[in-house]
């Protein structure tokens, strides 16, 4: 029998959930295990580098990377795993659009290092210390990675197969992935690999959305009982549902709570905060500037709610007038 | 690699016209054909004095034939101008014409600008985006929509009753629509009509009955548009009819009810005679009016406002039962494919101008109520007196009285001048006064109109050239006692001068009507801040609008006199008749359409567009776009939050590419 | 010979001299570069060969704190739960809980329960994947066991395929009663101030009654399972309470209102090293006891006592060091709230000589009665009329300010503060993570296991592994430590000797 | 970013019925303006997309103006009441994303007023010349500078990416 493809599996700045997400295979994983070698996975097994840069090029089938880009070495080993794999495949919200992390790229590195280690209420710090990409502690020179400006989707640092979207992805889509994988039946590259519509055609809530919706005004979950069966939207709370491809066969509505866009826009989309802003006001209400300002404010938050998972890869990416602090601040 | 996925290899030829001087003379032509020349994709690019002249379109069809083209760019003036020219050219050349795209250098670029080398690479930057656009480009096809031959005319003034008799006249039905109890306009209120000074009735009268006569025109009087729906060759319109308590199929207009009237003597205000005598509840606007029946004014009539009166009036009219209280308002619904819009002017209120003492001292009077002192029909039967009875000796006549005055009107209303003089020389005939006419300007450009001015003159009538600073009637010296003075700067004799007169006569000027905004909106037309309704090409296209279907004749698109109205209702009624007799309009193919499998069905659409157009299938749980409905504004594209509608001619690529076009060449 | 060049011989034949000794003790595995999100322990050897000094670092960060600026409170549970993939419950619940506060609404019976009940099957489904994937290869296999072995594989060798099918399909039940009512396992999204945002339909209750009870009898077996496999080999006791392996610090942990170990809610309860109650106080009082210290050698922040103020990488009197999770929780407690629980804590003092326990690797035995007490509150909760109920929400009037949240997360306490301004946009935010708590003690353990373990260079396979031990036994999570990636750290273990010459590196994998 | 040959660049979205139109006339009226500013036109105001937007400001427009019929007056109806909600939130969103208001403008223009084509212009350029360069382009090579092997131009389309050689761009 021809050996197994290689897949291989790596994370960068991601919270681990992508790696849960694989666990939750479940029984499956001995499924998949059969039918793949999984030649790394630091989360479950020891892996050296160097084996990485042993391998020949391209050797590996395919590599399922998870995470944003903030640091050098991640930066380092998505290049290496580009260069290792025939495939290399952005797997979730973080390592396609930049994942909630890349909301810090409405802030500036400074302010954040500032907050942590001398502003925190709890942090007792009188000497200002801060942790450095090198620092002497008893004659012993410690060195620690360097913290970059910027949270990058992974395409915006090397090139990109395929997209595995969601936070985390579906362990569904994500053998679908695989299978297609397996079986080379994959669509063109830089394809996304789940549904190209909107979450709404899975979500049981459709059969109850109005056909004329109109926003009198917008409710945050908080303020209001959520009926479990009707359109969210229907209920004047911001659901990024119709903006947001499908896959995870709602599961935030099923949750009775609104999608928040975790799986990124359609295909069609570049930007699916502007697209979601787009639609939600074309279907206000209210005509006049008063109004609408008024209206508009049950939205208190259009970055966070717009681009929760998708600031790293909008149109805008940054805070326009952030400053770039170089390698030699510290850290 | 000069290629997009949907089309295949690209070859585009581009264009960029002199125009003579227009563009050429602020863009560099050469300059700009060869920076384009380098863009991927560009199988020829050349610069040439006329585009649109013959030999350019011809150019054109060469190249699509000798270098394979298969885009077209052509940079030029206003795709409004000439972008179908240009799209003909195209598909005589064997393409389809909508892989073609303009750009507009001229009213954009080189009228705007004054820098060569600022315009040159704006031109640039422009023709760079439209090459990068239409490579997306697909083959479209024109839709035709059917036209409904009926045709509506809203206004019976005589702009409105020549368009709607024209078009009666070429076999067409043609629904008029007057607000008015009666028909006519302000031409029926006039005595002569310059320079001919052929009674304005005699010419009128016979139109207006034709009118009542044809049977091709619905004609309904007392009545308003109030709502307009649908789009070309498919208008729906809905007409209020106001109740005149009369039913004008029985009324013989024997005028026994008005006799009858428990009113013995008139009461109330002759708006037919703008005041100048009195009318009964029950009244025939004018002797000529048509339709030539009676109207009850529901402001006076004791019976419609109180129920308490004997009413005589239905006695008198006990074998017709014309007379009908029950009478209610009525909407009506019409179907029609083409409106002309003749809803006229208003006159300017003199008494804006308080220096002039309109309204304050009696024998200040407007030109149009002299119009009616002069008619043989009118309240003094046709003998020009002063509110004493006396006749006056010296009569002036004030012109610009709300026209080319920056502090009310600052256009010229066209007719003053010559109004003016033809009053002047009935005054002059009917009373031997002397006649004194201040003017700034004489203009008197029409046919005849100059040699009308001559006679004025040679009739003794004097012109003193200044703006009237004021009217008064305080007596600074003898020969002033007892009369108005007009003080005014002589600015040929270079003096300021104290004038005494009998009676002053102010040539009001025209101003838009009063609802002229909400007419406006209701037909979908443009207009300029002061109201006039505003033309599609002020040249080339004088009676169109920008709504298609929507055709406007008369005062209502600016000052004019008779002649210029209806010279302008005779094109609107065949601008509208060229539409009926083709039978269909065909449809810029600019339409939204939703790819099925991209809809999610999230129902967002559905409430955006307000043509209905957007259809929810409940089988297919998606949204679906009726193309004989949508007109193409792509707010719906806009708003899809999934990308999943798009828009022929407007695809979001197309528009994305041009941004990058645009912002590509610094 | 002048005194200069003598000068500069001697320092060129001491460093020569240093070169040579270092070549000769080189144990020679392959190095590892440095790879991304790993834990990473330097250890420093002094000219004997002895460990002079060890550092565990954390080599990430985030900021959450910073990016949650300007967001509605409300998405809090669900932007926080992202600092760990691996606990996203305990996040989205001390942020849910710190919400209630900030409104100041107590959610309706049936809602508290509905937390509880998905909190504690949060506990059972982490504490498991510890106890057989972790951790458990350290017992279960055995310290000294050959790497290759000493991973899942390895346990399912040594427990029998079957339970290691039970062990996944356990979990899988768990997470898919997190998901009923979270909509996601990862990153659940059911917290709302005053309530939850999906109730129980009665139909759906009788597949999860059953399940409560699998789940007791397999929190049961599991406690059978290291009984048989440690607690009766005499060599695994001995090393449990071996001084390597002992400390004595602070503990901190939740206690109900009679003082027994609760993971929702509670009063935060810390004992000195003597088992004397030193503190008790609710949660928004956490500043007042909690205090955060920073090294310039590692992203996380060390947190200590704070009335005592921070004395270093101390025990004994003089530290203000604490220490959180398993066996911190039973330590703080005077016992636990459910029956079969409470035998086995009885005997889990019994054993290792009563209240307080110091030894760092009785967390692993702690942490199995902790999924006793958990299953058994699973089956209480599921078994109450009340947890059916519709009302699940209270709307919150009062206007916001500030609020604070806690819960014991399986790795320890976990706190969440935040202040917002009137329109509940967070206007401060501040993240007190179970790991950061036990970060000092967990480097103190590390290096007090290399001092213990590492003699005269003597580096060995099975050394290392005791070492890493030390760590482990903490379940670390770094990724919650630094509001950083990843959730489960892999470590790297360098050894240098005085010239900071790299003598080797070990990588220990992580979850 | 202190290049004294730096322009404002501004790109418009202007509707067909309105103020494409009364840009028409503008010309046809010869008034001048700035030419900074590039027009594209569609069909109402409710066809811009707020991607189209961010695009341009992406793409290194220093400002983008939009302009429709005054409201009321749209030729579809309602289409620039649409564009109107979709303005004042995207300018929050801008905002927050550190963007100056008076670089994205909306602005309602009638077919008649040609005039106010060029004030409206003249002004914007001022106001952006004011502020300075956006130049998001710049700023996105800034920060992809430290990374090892910085990225390449957010979109690689060999069409637009096309640069006329230096002499010809003000020739």
């Amino acid at each position: 029998m021809p050996e197994k493809p290689k897949i291989g599996f790596y994370w960068c700045a991601s919270c681990g959930g992508c790696e849960e997400a694989v666990v939750d295979f479940a029984e499956d994983i001995l499924g998949v295990l059969q039918a793949v070698d999984i030649v790394f996975w630091p989360v479950a097994m020891d892996f050296k580098k160097k084996h990485v840069e042993a391998m020949p090029d391209k050797s590996i089938a395919a590599t399922l990377l998870n995470g944003a880009i903030r640091t050098s070495e991640q930066e380092e080993m998505a290049r290496l795993l580009r260069r290792k794999s025939q495939y290399l495949i952005a797997y979730g919200a973080c390592a396609q659009l930049g994942g909630i992390p890349s909301l810090a790229n409405e802030f500036p590195r400074e302010q954040l290092l500032r907050y942590v280690y001398e502003e925190a209420p709890t942090v007792v710090n009188e000497a200002k210390t801060r942790p450095r990409t090198s620092s002497q502690n008893n004659g012993h020179t410690m060195t620690l990675p360097e913290f970059r400006n910027v949270v990058r989707a992974l395409d915006q640092v090397v090139d990109v197969d395929f997209y595995i979207p969601g936070c985390p992805p579906t362990p569904k889509i994500t053998k679908a992935a695989i299978g297609a994988l397996l079986e080379g039946k994959l669509p063109p590259k830089g394809s996304v690999l789940a549904p190209d519509v909107a979450l709404c055609e899975q979500c049981p809530r459709k059969a109850n959305k109005p056909a004329d919706l109109s926003f009198t005004r917008f409710q945050r979950p908080h303020q209001v009982v959520i009926d479990p069966n009707l359109c969210l939207l229907a209920q004047g709370i911001v659901c990024m549902g119709p903006a947001t491809r499908a896959g995870c066969e709602a599961a935030c509505p099923g949750g009775n709570m609104p999608c928040t866009g975790c799986f990124g826009p359609t295909s069609r989309v570049q930007d699916q905060g502007a697209k979601i802003l787009s639609s939600l006001c074309a279907n206000m209400a209210a005509k006049d500037d008063q109004e609408i300002r008024a209206v508009l404010a049950g939205i208190p938050d259009p970055v966070g709610t717009f681009y929760r998972y998708g600031l790293g890869k909008s149109l805008l990416r940054r805070k326009a007038n952030l400053p770039v602090e170089t390698a030699k601040d510290s850290p | 690699m000069n290629t997009n996925p949907k089309n295949g290899a690209v070859r585009i030829g581009f264009y960029i016209c002199h125009c003579g001087h227009n563009i050429a003379g602020m863009v560099d032509c050469a300059a700009v054909a060869l920076h384009i020349a380098k863009l991927p994709g560009v199988a020829v690019s050349r610069d040439y004095k006329y585009m649109c002249s013959d030999p350019g379109q011809e150019l054109i069809q060469q190249d699509i034939r000798e270098h394979q083209l298969n885009r077209v760019v052509v940079a030029s003036c206003s795709p409004l101008l000439h972008e179908h020219t240009f799209r003909k050219a195209v598909a005589a050349g064997g393409l389809n014409p909508f892989y073609f795209q303009m750009v507009n250098i001229r009213e954009h670029d080189s009228w705007v600008h004054t820098d060569r080398a600022e315009a040159t690479a704006k031109a640039k930057s422009l023709s760079h985006a439209a090459v990068c656009r239409v490579r997306f480009h697909r083959a479209l096809e024109t839709t035709r929509v059917p036209i409904n031959p009926d045709v509506l005319v809203v206004g019976g003034g005589i702009a409105g009753i020549h368009a709607a008799l024209t078009v009666a006249n070429s076999g067409k039905k043609v629904f008029l629509v007057e607000r008015d109890p009666s028909i006519g306009g302000h031409m029926a209120q006039f005595d002569k009509t310059f320079p001919t000074l052929d009674c304005a009735a005699c010419i009128l009268t016979p139109k207006m009955s034709a009118v009542r006569s044809h049977e091709n025109i619905t004609l309904w009087t007392y009545s308003e548009v109030v709502k307009v729906e649908g789009y070309v060759g498919n208008y729906k319109v809905t007409v209020r009819r106001k109740p005149r308590y009369v039913n004008e199929e029985l009324c013989a207009g024997c005028l026994e009810c008005i006799t009858a009237c428990v009113f013995k003597e008139g009461k109330f205000p002759d708006e037919f005679n703008v005041g100048l005598s009195k009318r009964k509840p029950v009244y025939i606007p004018f002797a000529q009016a048509v339709p030539p029946v009676v109207v009850i004014d529901p402001e006076r009539c004791l019976q419609v406002r109180t129920g308490k009166c004997k009413k005589t009036c239905i006695e008198a009219c006990a074998d017709r039962h014309a007379i009908d209280f029950s009478q209610k308002e009525e909407r009506v619904e019409v179907q029609v494919g083409n409106i002309i819009v003749a809803t006229g002017f208003k006159l300017f209120d003199a008494k804006r101008i308080p220096q002039y003492g309109y309204g304050h001292f009696p024998n200040v009077v407007t030109a149009i109520e002299l119009e009616r002192l002069v008619n043989s029909s009118g309240p003094t039967a046709g003998e020009i007196v002063l509110r004493d009875g006396r006749q006056p000796k010296s009569v002036g006549v004030i012109l610009c009285v709300g026209s080319r005055d920056l502090k009310t009107n600052r256009w010229c209303s066209r007719t003053c001048c010559m109004h003016s003089m033809k009053l002047a020389q009935l005054v002059r005939e009917h009373t031997g006064a002397d006649v004194t006419v201040f003017y700034m300007d004489i203009r008197a450009p029409g046919k005849g109109y100059e040699e009308f001015y001559d006679k004025s003159l040679k009739e003794g009538i004097q012109f003193v050239r200044g703006r009237v600073a004021e009217v008064t009637d305080w007596a600074m010296a003898p020969e002033e006692e007892g009369k108005l003075v007009i003080r005014v700067e002589d600015t040929l004799a270079g003096f300021v001068r104290r004038i005494p007169l009998d009676m002053i006569v102010l040539a009001a000027g025209m101003e838009p009507q009063a609802d002229s905004q909400e007419v406006r909106r209701m037909f979908n037309m443009s207009c300029g801040t002061e109201g006039w309704f505003l033309e599609k090409h002020p040249k080339l296209a004088p009676v169109s609008t920008f709504t298609d279907g929507v055709f406007i004749a008369g005062c209502c698109q600016g000052p004019k006199d008779i002649p210029d109205s209806v010279a302008q209702a005779g094109a609107a009624a065949a601008e509208a008749m060229a539409l009926v007799d083709k039978g269909y309009i065909e449809q810029e193919p600019n339409t939204a359409y939703i790819v099925e499998a991209d809809c999610s069905g999230c129902k967002s659409c559905l409430p955006l567009c307000p043509y209905t157009a957007i259809l929810f299938d409940d089988a297919k749980q998606k949204a679906r776009i009726n193309g004989a409905l949508c007109k193409g504004c792509g707010t719906c594209v806009a708003s899809c939050p999934s990308g999943s509608i798009r828009q022929n001619l407007f695809e979001d690529e197309e528009i994305f590419s041009e941004i990058e076009g645009v912002l590509a060449y610094v | 010979m002048n005194p200069d060049a003598t000068k500069v011989w001697n320092e060129a034949s001491s460093r020569a001299n240093a070169a040579a000794r270092a070549q000769r003790r080189r144990v020679t595995i392959d190095p590892i570069t440095r790879l991304e999100g790993h834990g990473k322990i330097d250890i420093f050897l002094d000219d004997q060969g002895d460990v002079e000094r060890a550092y565990l670092q954390v080599p990430e960060l985030r900021g959450f704190e910073v990016f949650s600026l300007g967001r509605p409170a409300e998405e809090m549970p669900q932007i926080t739960s992202r600092i760990c993939g691996v606990c996203p419950t305990a996040h989205h619940m001390a942020a849910t809980k710190a919400l209630d506060a900030l409104y100041q609404v107590e959610p309706p019976p049936a809602a508290r329960k509905i937390r509880e009940l998905v909190y504690n099957t949060f506990m059972v489904e982490d504490h498991a994947l510890h106890v057989y994937i972790l951790g458990g290869p350290d017992f279960i296999v055995g310290p000294q066991a050959p790497p290759e072995q000493r991973n899942v594989a390895g346990v399912i060798q040594k427990v029998g395929v079957e339970v290691g099918k039970k062990v996944i399909s356990m979990r899988r039940r768990l997470r898919e009663l997190i998901a009923y009512f979270g909509g996601k396992v990862i990153h659940p999204v059911l917290g709302l101030p005053g309530g939850v945002s999906k109730g129980l339909k009665p139909e759906d209750l009788p597949p999860f009654q059953a399940l409560a009870k699998d789940t007791l009898e397999f929190a049961l077996f599991t406690l059978q399972v290291f009984k048989d496999i440690v607690l009766k080999n005499p060599d695994y006791v001995k090393l449990i309470t071996s001084d390597a392996y002992t400390h004595r610090t602070y503990y901190m942990g939740l206690v109900d209102e009679r003082n027994r170990v609760n993971f929702y809610d509670g009063l935060v309860r810390v004992v000195d090293a003597g088992g004397k109650e030193y503190a008790k106080f609710p949660a928004r009082q956490y500043r007042d006891f909690v205090a955060e210290h920073v090294e310039p050698w590692s992203y996380v922040k060390f947190c200590f006592l704070k009335p005592l103020g921070w004395h270093g990488f101390e025990e004994g009197p003089q530290s203000s060091v604490y220490s959180v999770a398993p066996l911190a929780r039973l330590n703080v407690a005077d016992g636990m709230a459910t029956p079969q629980a409470q035998k086995a804590r009885e005997e889990f003092f019994n054993t290792l000589g009563g209240r307080p326990v110091h030894h760092t690797l009785a967390n692993h035995w702690a942490r199995v009665v902790e999924m006793i007490y958990a299953a058994e509150r699973i089956v209480e909760l599921l078994n109450d009329p009340e947890i059916t109920s519709a009302n699940l929400r209270v709307i919150p009037s009062a206007k916001p300010t500030a609020g604070v949240g806690v819960v014991e997360a399986p790795r320890g306490t976990l706190y969440h503060h935040f202040e917002t301004d009137g329109q509940g946009l967070i206007t401060k935010a501040n993240l007190i993570v179970a790991t950061q708590n036990n970060a000092a003690r967990i480097a103190m353990s590390v290096e007090k296991a290399a001092k213990g373990l590492i003699k005269k260079g003597n580096v060995s396979e099975g050394l290392l592994n005791m070492v890493e031990m030390a760590f482990r036994a903490y379940d670390p999570c770094f990724g919650c430590a630094t509001h950083a990636l990843p959730g489960h750290l892999p470590l790297r273990v360098s050894i240098y000797d005085r010239e900071r010459n790299l003598l080797r590196q070990l990588v220990q994998p992580a979850s | 970013m202190s290049d004294p040959k730096w322009q404002p660049r501004i790109v418009a979205f202007f509707c067909n019925w309105c103020t494409y139109t009364a840009a028409d006339l503008a010309g046809v009226s010869r008034l001048k303006y700035a030419p900074n500013v590039r027009i594209i036109r569609l069909m109402c105001s409710g066809r811009v997309d707020p991607q189209f937007i961010l695009d341009a400001l992406a793409l290194g427009a220093d400002g983008v103006l939009i302009g429709g019929c005054h409201l009321g007056d749209c030729h579809y109806a309602e289409g620039n009441y649409k564009t109107a909600r979709r303005f004042q939130m995207l300018q929050r969103l801008l905002r927050d994303m550190g963007i100056e208001d008076q670089r994205v403008r909306l602005e309602w223009i009638s077919a008649s007023e040609g005039e106010r084509v060029k004030t409206v212009i003249n002004d914007m350029v001022e106001q952006v010349r004011a502020l300075g360069p956006l130049g998001l382009p710049q700023h996105r090579e800034d920060w992809d500078r430290e990374m090892a092997h910085p990225a390449g131009p957010a979109r690689q389309d060999e069409w637009a990416g096309q640069r006329a050689e230096p002499e010809a761009a003000h020739a």
